[in-house]
C-alpha cells in the first residue's frame, strides 16, 4: 500500500489484494494458498502479485481439493501459521465443508482454548456475472450457522481493504464472502480514516420512512433502491450487516424503533437464513415498534437457474421498491 | 529440486538439503513433465513431427509422424473407412469447438471449455463405447457428446446460459456434464454398481459398462479415491477415463502427483494404462479392451491419456501468465488429428476428394451451429421455477405464481424485473 | 410387518426397522446401504435382519467413506434404484455433504426432470445419550436451507414406522432425521389407522393459553411439559413439525391465530436455523393475533460440549415451562 | 468369489459369471485374510504360538514364538532394558485398557475404545518419536498417549465425558483425539508443511517430523487420499501410520480394499512398508527408519501395521454379530506381550524379580487410575459457554449470564434445569 495518505480510487477487488498485501507485511506467519492464487494471482486476480513479492513458500498453488485446502490450513495453524485460504467460486467450499464444520469451528472449543485457529476462508459469492451452474451461489447461511465460525462479507472497497486485514488478525476462524459480482465496483481509499472494528454494521443512510437490511452484493441494490425511493420522496435507512455471524443487530433495533418498518435483502434463498434470523430478532426485539411485519426479499428457494434466469432470479432495485410499497401499505 | 519417479515402496530418492522448503515448487518433477522436454533421436523428426515419449508405458499405436506401430496387448485392425471416419469426427468436432469459441468472443457464449489438442483422446474413448455404455462426463467432454450423438447445440446451451444441459442423459447414454470436480466419479460407480446388479456383466451383447472421465487435477480430489475404492470392492464395471491434459487451470500436473497418474490404480488393485491421448488409435484400442473387460465382471480400469490442453483452460483464462513457452510447440507436432491426416496421404487410404468434403460439411457445421446458437430462445422467470422437486411443492407453486404476476405487471414484461 | 391388524406394541426403531422391511417388499428397487447396516444390522440395529431376509444384493456395507455413499447413491437412483443410506451419527454426514447439496438436490432441476433422485438419506440426530463428540449434533437446518431436498424428522414409532416408507415412495430426495434418544420409546402400532401425508405437520394436543411448536426428539420434552403445565392450569397446544422442508405452517398459523402466543423449541442451536425461520414466517402471518413476541427455546451457539454437559445443553421441560410463563407474562 | 491380488498394472484376474453380482460380499479376499487360514509349517509351531504369514513383504524382527529374527533393511540393536521397557509398556497399556474397560462396565465411563491386541504397534510407534515430533491420533492411540507422557486419566476425561482432550497437544507432542474419520490426516499433512517451512528439515538433532494415526476403515475416505496428494507434492515430513486391524467396526479390510493397504504409497510415489504391528520391535525399527526419512526430507512415509482388533470395536459393539469364530483364535497365537515374555525369558534378559515388579506396578496403576476416574469432577454449565472463540462475543456472553442466573434459580443448582 502506498504509504502516502493521499486517497486512492480503488476496486474492491484491488482493496482485497492491497490488504493481503499489508497483512502479509505485518506479520510473516500469513500465508496464501489455494488454487492457483500463485502464478495465476487467482482466477479474480485477488492476489495477484503476492507470490512474486513474498514467494513461494508464503503464497504457494495447492492441488485441487478443498478438503485438503482446508484440513492442511488447519495443521499449519496448529503450527503457529495464519494460512489465508481462497476457495475459487461459492460452489466449491462443500468439499471442505467437513474440515470447516468438524474441525476448524470447533478445535478451540474442544482444546479448551489451547489451540487456536487463526484460519480466514475467502469466499467471493453471489451470482450476477452470466456464469455456469455453482459459480453463484450464496452459502453464507450455512456458516452462520455453526457456533465457532466467524463469517463476515464485505460490500464495498473501502471495507475490502481493511476487513480482509481485520479478519487475518483475528484469531478465530473467520470465513470471508466477496461479492464477486462487486469486484470491480471503485472507491476512494483514505487511509487517514480509521476503520470500523471487523464485528460491527454500519448504517450507510440514514432514512425516517423503513429500514432495509443486507449485506454483500446486494447492499450496492438497496443503496440504489434508496436513492430512487427518495424521488418517490421515500426516505430509507440502509444497513450493512457487515457481519453475519456473530449478527450486530442493535442498529438495526435503534433505527427499526424508529422508522416502525423493515425489509431484510440477500440473494441466497430464504428459507432457514440469515434473513430467517433477523427477522425473527427484530420481530421479537421491535415487537411494539413494528408498523407492519418484516419483509424478506431474497433468492427464490430453487437451486440456481440458468445464467438467462438470473436477472430475474436476483432481488433487484424494482423488488426491493415494491417491498418498500408493501410494508408501507400494511 | 531432484526429480523423482519410484518403482516400488523400497526405492529412497536422495536427501534434500536442509534449507526451508518451498511449498511453492513441486516437490518433484513427474514423469511426462521431464521426457516433454527430453532428448529426440533424428530419425524421429519427419514432417517436423516428433515422437512422444511419456514413459516406455505408453502405448502408442500411430506415431506422430504418421506411422502405423503394432502393441503386443493392444493392437488394432482397422478398415480404411473406420479411420477416415474417426479423423472425420475429430475434424468437425475440432470445428464446432473453434466454431464455439469465436461465438463467445462475439458475445454469443457466456464462456467456452476448449477441448483442442483433446480429439483423439476424446472421439478414441467416445468411439469405443457400445450402445449400451454410459458416459459420465465432465465439462469438456464435447468430442465424446459428440460421438453418444448429443448435438454440440445443446452443448452450446449451457455456455450460453440457457440451461444446465438438455439433452436426455438416458437415451442418449451420456449423462449431463458435471461441473463440482469430480463429483461424477461416484455417480458413474453407483451406476456401474447397478449395471452389476441388472446381472449385465458377462459375455452375452448386451453386457454393459460404465466410462468416467476427468482430469488430471480432479485426481487429488476425494471423490476419485472414493470412486477408486468402492469400484475396485464391489467390482464394478467402470473405466475411470482420466485426460491428463497437463494443466489444472494454471497448475501444472506435478501440482497433483510425483508419479505418473495410471500408476496410482495399482494400490487398489486393479488395471491402470497409459495411452497416448494424441493418438486416436491407441485410445479407441485401449478403452475398447477396458470396456470389455469391464462388460466380463474385470472392471474397473483406470486410463490415462496423455495429452494437451492446446488453448487456455476456458475463454476467462489467460495462459500467458503461468505457461511456459515450449511445451505447447513440442505438442503441436503430436498434433491427434495431422499424424491421421500424414497416414491417411502416405498409405493412400483416403483421397483429396475426401479431404475436401469433409472441409466442406466442417463449414456446414459451423454455419447450422451458429445459426442456431444465435437464435437460440431464453428460457422464460417460469424456468426458475420448474423441477426443483419431483412432486411439487406448494411453497415454491404459490412463489412462482407470486412472481409470475409481479413479472407479468411490468408493462415491458421482458423488462428490468 | 405382521400381516394382523391387532394392534403390535413397537419402539421407535422397530417402526424403522418394519417399515424399511415393508418398503423392501413393496418395491424391489429398494436398497439399503451404509457403514454396518448388513449383518451388524447398524450400530442402532435399525437394519437389523435385513440382510438376512433380503440379501447382500440388496442390502450391504460399504466402504468407509460418506461422500462414496451418497455419490453411489445417487449412481444407482440414475440407474433406477431406490437406496436408503444410512449415516451413522449426525456429525458424520459432513464429508457426504457437498454430494447431497451439489448433486443430490440439484440433478432433478439441473436435467429439467429428466433425472429422479429417490434417495433416503437416513440420520440419526440429536444429543442425550451421554456420547463422544460428533454423535450429537442437530443438523437440519443446514438441509432445510437448501433447495431441491426434501426433510423431515420422525418423533414418534407410529410416525417412524409410516414415514419412513412415505420418504422411499417419494421421488424427491429425502433427508430423514430419527430421533437417536428416543429409538427406545414405545407405542401400539394399528395398522388399521391409515397414516398422515408424509409433508403434513401435526397438532398433538390442542389447548388454549400458548402454542408450543417443535420436531423431533424434544417432541417428548414439549409433550412432558404440556402435561406438567397443564396442572398449573396452562392448556399448552403442541405442534409436531414433522415436515422440516418444506414446512408445513398451516397449522401453526391457525393456532397462534387462536393462542396469540408462540414457542418454537428446537435442540439444534438457534442462529440462522429452522427456529428462525418458524418465528419469521408467524411473525409475519400472525402480525396481529400475536400478543407477545415469539420466543424460542434451543441449543445454545456454541459446539456441543462434554456429554456431562448436555443436561444443562439440552432444553428441558424446566426450560420450556420457563419459556411459557415468560410468554405469558409479556 | 475367486480371490485376487495384481501385483501390477497389467495383471487380469478371471472373467466371473455373468450372474447379478452381490454388492454384500467383497470383490475379492484381501491378502491378509486368505493367509490367516492359509497352511503352517509344523516348525513354526513353538509353544503354541504360530508364525504370522501376511505376505512375504512383512517386516518382522520378532517371531510370535518370540524368536529373533533379522531383516536386511530394518534391523535394529536393542539392549536388555530397552527390551524390558517395551515390555514394559505394553503391559501397563493393557492394564490400562482392560481398567477402563471395567470402569465403562460399572458406568464410570460413558464408553471405551480398547486398544487390546495393538500395544506392539502403538508402543513401537510411540517410542521410535523423538520429543520434538509430533503425533496426529485417531482415538484409540491409548498406547501412543502413554509414550508421549500423556497420562491415561486425561484419556479417560474424554470417555467419561467430562472434555474432549484435557491435555496440552502441543506441550505433549500429541495432538486431541479426532473422531471424525480421517480428519487428522490433512492436519498431520499441514503441520508437516509447517515444519517444512520453518526449517526442520535435515540433519539438526532438532530436526522435526510428524506421525498421523488412522485405521484400516479410514483409508477409505477421501481424506487420506488428499492426504497423500498433499504431503507428496510438498515432501511433507509426515509418517502415515496405518494400523490395519483387520477391522472398521463390522467391516472386514476387505470392505475396503482388493490389496494390502501399504501398497498405496507407490501410487503417490513414496514408499509404502507392512509391518508386523504386533512386533514391537519391527514396528520401532521401522517407524524409526520412517521419520528419519521424513526429517532428513524424503517424507512422506505410508506404514501399514498389521495387527488386530481383539476386542470389540467400543464397549457399545457386539462382535458376536459378525466375527468368524478362528480368526481370533489364530490371532492370540501372535499376541504382542507375550513374545517379548518368551523372549526375554528364554534369552534370559529378564529375571522373575521384573516380572514380578512390573506386576506390582500394572496393579498400583489400574487403582490409581480407578481412584482417579471415579473422583473425577464434572464441569458444571459454564464449561458450554468457555472457548467458542478465542475472543469472546457479546452474544455468547450474553446467553451464557442468562442461563448461569436461570440455573442458579433453582433450589437444587445440579438439578435438572
Ligand atoms: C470442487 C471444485 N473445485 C474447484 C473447481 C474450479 N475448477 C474448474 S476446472 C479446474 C481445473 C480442473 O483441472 P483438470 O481436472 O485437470 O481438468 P481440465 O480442466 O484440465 O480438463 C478447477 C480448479 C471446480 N470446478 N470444482
Ligand atoms: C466420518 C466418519 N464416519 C463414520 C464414523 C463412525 N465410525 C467410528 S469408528 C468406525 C470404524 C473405523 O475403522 P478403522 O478406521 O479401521 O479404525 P479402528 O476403529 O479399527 O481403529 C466408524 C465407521 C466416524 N467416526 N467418522
Ligand atoms: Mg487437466
Ligand atoms: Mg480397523
Amino acid at each position: 500500500m502506498a504509504a502516502t495518505g493521499a486517497p486512492q480510487t480503488i476496486t474492491l477487488a484491488k482493496g482485497l489484494n492491497q490488504g493481503l498485501r499489508a497483512a502479509m507485511e505485518a506479520d510473516r506467519k500469513v500465508l496464501v494458498m489455494g488454487e492457483d492464487v500463485g502464478r495465476l494471482g487467482g482466477v479474480f486476480r485477488i492476489t495477484d502479485g503476492l507470490q512474486k513479492d513474498f514467494g513461494e513458500q508464503r503464497v504457494f498453488d495447492t492441488p485441487l481439493g478443498e478438503s485438503g485446502i482446508i484440513g492442511t490450513a488447519v495443521g499449519l495453524a496448529v503450527r503457529g501459521y495464519r494460512p489465508v485460504c481462497e476457495i475459487q467460486f461459492d460452489g466449491f467450499v462443500f468439499p471442505g465443508f467437513d474440515q470447516i464444520v468438524s474441525q476448524l469451528a470447533k478445535l478451540h472449543y474442544r482444546s479448551q482454548g489451547k489451540l487456536r485457529m487463526p484460519v480466514v476462508v475467502r469466499i467471493p459469492h453471489g451470482g450476477g456475472i452470466g456464469a455456469v451452474e455453482h459459480h453463484s451461489e450464496s452459502p453464507e447461511s450455512y456458516f452462520a450457522h455453526t457456533p465457532g465460525l466467524k463469517v463476515v462479507a464485505c460490500a464495498s472497497p473501502v471495507d475490502a481493504y481493511w476487513m480482509i486485514q481485520q479478519a487475518i488478525a483475528c484469531d478465530d476462524p473467520v470465513i470471508f464472502f466477496e461479492p464477486k459480482r462487486r469486484y470491480w465496483d471503485k472507491a476512494p481509499l483514505d487511509l487517514a480514516t480509521p476503520p470500523l472494528p471487523l464485528f460491527r454494521s454500519r448504517v450507510l443512510r440514514t432514512g425516517t420512512t423503513a429500514t432495509v437490511v443486507t449485506y454483500g452484493p446486494t447492499v450496492r441494490t438497496v443503496l440504489d433502491a434508496a436513492t430512487v425511493a427518495e424521488r418517490d420522496g421515500q426516505a430509507l435507512e440502509v444497513i450493512d450487516l457487515r457481519t453475519l455471524s456473530p449478527l450486530d443487530l442493535a442498529p438495526v433495533f435503534d433505527s427499526v424503533r424508529r422508522t416502525g418498518r423493515l425489509i431484510c435483502v440477500s440473494e441466497a434463498p430464504g428459507e432457514v437464513s440469515l434473513t430467517s434470523e433477523v427477522a425473527a430478532r427484530v420481530s421479537q426485539e421491535c415487537f411494539y415498534s413494528l408498523a407492519a411485519p418484516v419483509l424478506r426479499v431474497t433468492g427464490f428457494d430453487t437451486p440456481y437457474p440458468p445464467a438467462k434466469c438470473e436477472e430475474d432470479y436476483l432481488p433487484d432495485l424494482d423488488r426491493v421498491l415494491d417491498a418498500v410499497d408493501r410494508v408501507l401499505a400494511y | 529440486m531432484p526429480s523423482r519417479n519410484p518403482r516400488s515402496s523400497r526405492s529412497r530418492p536422495a536427501a534434500r538439503p536442509p534449507v526451508t522448503g518451498s511449498l511453492g515448487q513441486p516437490g518433484s518433477v513427474v514423469g511426462t513433465a521431464m521426457e516433454i522436454d527430453g532428448p529426440h533421436t533424428p530419425e524421429q523428426v519427419i514432417a517436423g513431427l516428433r515422437a512422444t515419449s511419456e514413459g516406455e508405458d505408453l502405448v502408442q499405436l500411430l506415431t506422430p509422424e504418421g506411422q502405423r506401430v503394432s502393441h503386443p496387448q493392444f493392437d488394432l485392425e482397422i478398415s480404411p473407412a473406420e479411420l477416415q471416419s474417426l479423423y472425420r469426427d475429430m475434424v468437425l468436432v475440432r470445428r464446432a469447438d473453434r466454431e464455439a469459441k469465436a461465438l463467445q468472443r462475439q458475445g454469443e457464449l457466456g464462456l467456452w471449455a476448449p477441448l483442442l489438442g483433446q480429439e483423439a483422446a476424446q472421439v478414441g474413448a467416445g468411439r469405443a463405447m457400445a450402445p449400451q455404455d454410459m458416459a459420465f462426463p465432465s465439462y469438456r467432454e464435447h468430442g465424446v457428446a459428440w460421438c453418444r450423438g448429443v448435438d454440440a447445440t445443446e452443448i452450446f446451451g449451457i455456455f450460453r446460459g440457457i440451461d444446465q444441459g438438455s439433452w436426455d442423459p438416458i437415451a442418449t447414454g451420456f449423462q449431463l456434464y458435471t461441473i463440482v470436480i469430480p463429483n461424477q466419479c461416484l455417480h458413474a460407480t453407483g451406476y456401474a454398481m447397478g449395471q452389476r446388479l441388472d446381472g449385465k456383466i458377462g459375455d452375452a451383447d448386451n453386457a454393459e459398462a460404465t466410462i468416467c472421465f476427468f482430469g488430471d487435477g480432479a485426481t487429488s480430489q476425494g471423490d476419485v479415491h472414493e470412486g477408486f475404492v468402492w469400484a475396485a470392492v464391489y467390482d464394478a464395471p467402470v473405466v475411470f477415463f482420466c485426460q491428463n491434459n497437463q494443466w489444472a487451470i494454471s497448475a501444472s500436473v506435478d501440482r497433483q502427483t510425483r508419479v505418473p497418474l495410471y500408476q496410482r490404480a495399482r494400490g487398489y488393485g486393479f488395471p491402470g494404462i497409459r495411452v497416448d491421448g494424441n493418438d486416436v488409435l491407441a485410445t479407441l484400442a485401449v478403452t475398447r479392451w477396458a470396456l470389455r473387460e469391464c462388460r466380463t465382471g474385470n472392471g474397473p480400469v483406470l486410463i490415462e491419456a496423455c495429452t494437451y490442453r492446446m488453448d487456455a483452460h476456458t475463454t476467462s483464462d489467460d495462459p500467458t501468465r503461468y505457461q511456459v513457452a515450449g511445451a505447447l510447440e513440442e505438442w503441436k507436432l503430436k498434433d491427434p488429428l495431422e499424424r491421421v491426416r500424414v497416414h491417411l496421404v502416405r498409405e493412400g487410404l483416403a483421397e483429396s476428394e475426401f479431404f475436401d468434403g469433409l472441409a466442406a460439411e466442417a463449414d456446414e457445421l459451423a454455419v447450422r451451429l451458429r445459426d442456431y446458437c444465435i437464435s437460440m430462445p431464453a428460457p422464460g422467470p417460469e424456468r426458475i421455477f420448474s423441477n426443483v422437486y419431483a412432486e411439487p411443492t406448494p411453497a415454491v407453486d404459490a412463489v412462482r405464481d407470486d412472481y409470475l404476476a409481479y413479472h407479468a405487471s411490468f408493462t415491458d414484461a421482458g423488462g428490468t424485473s
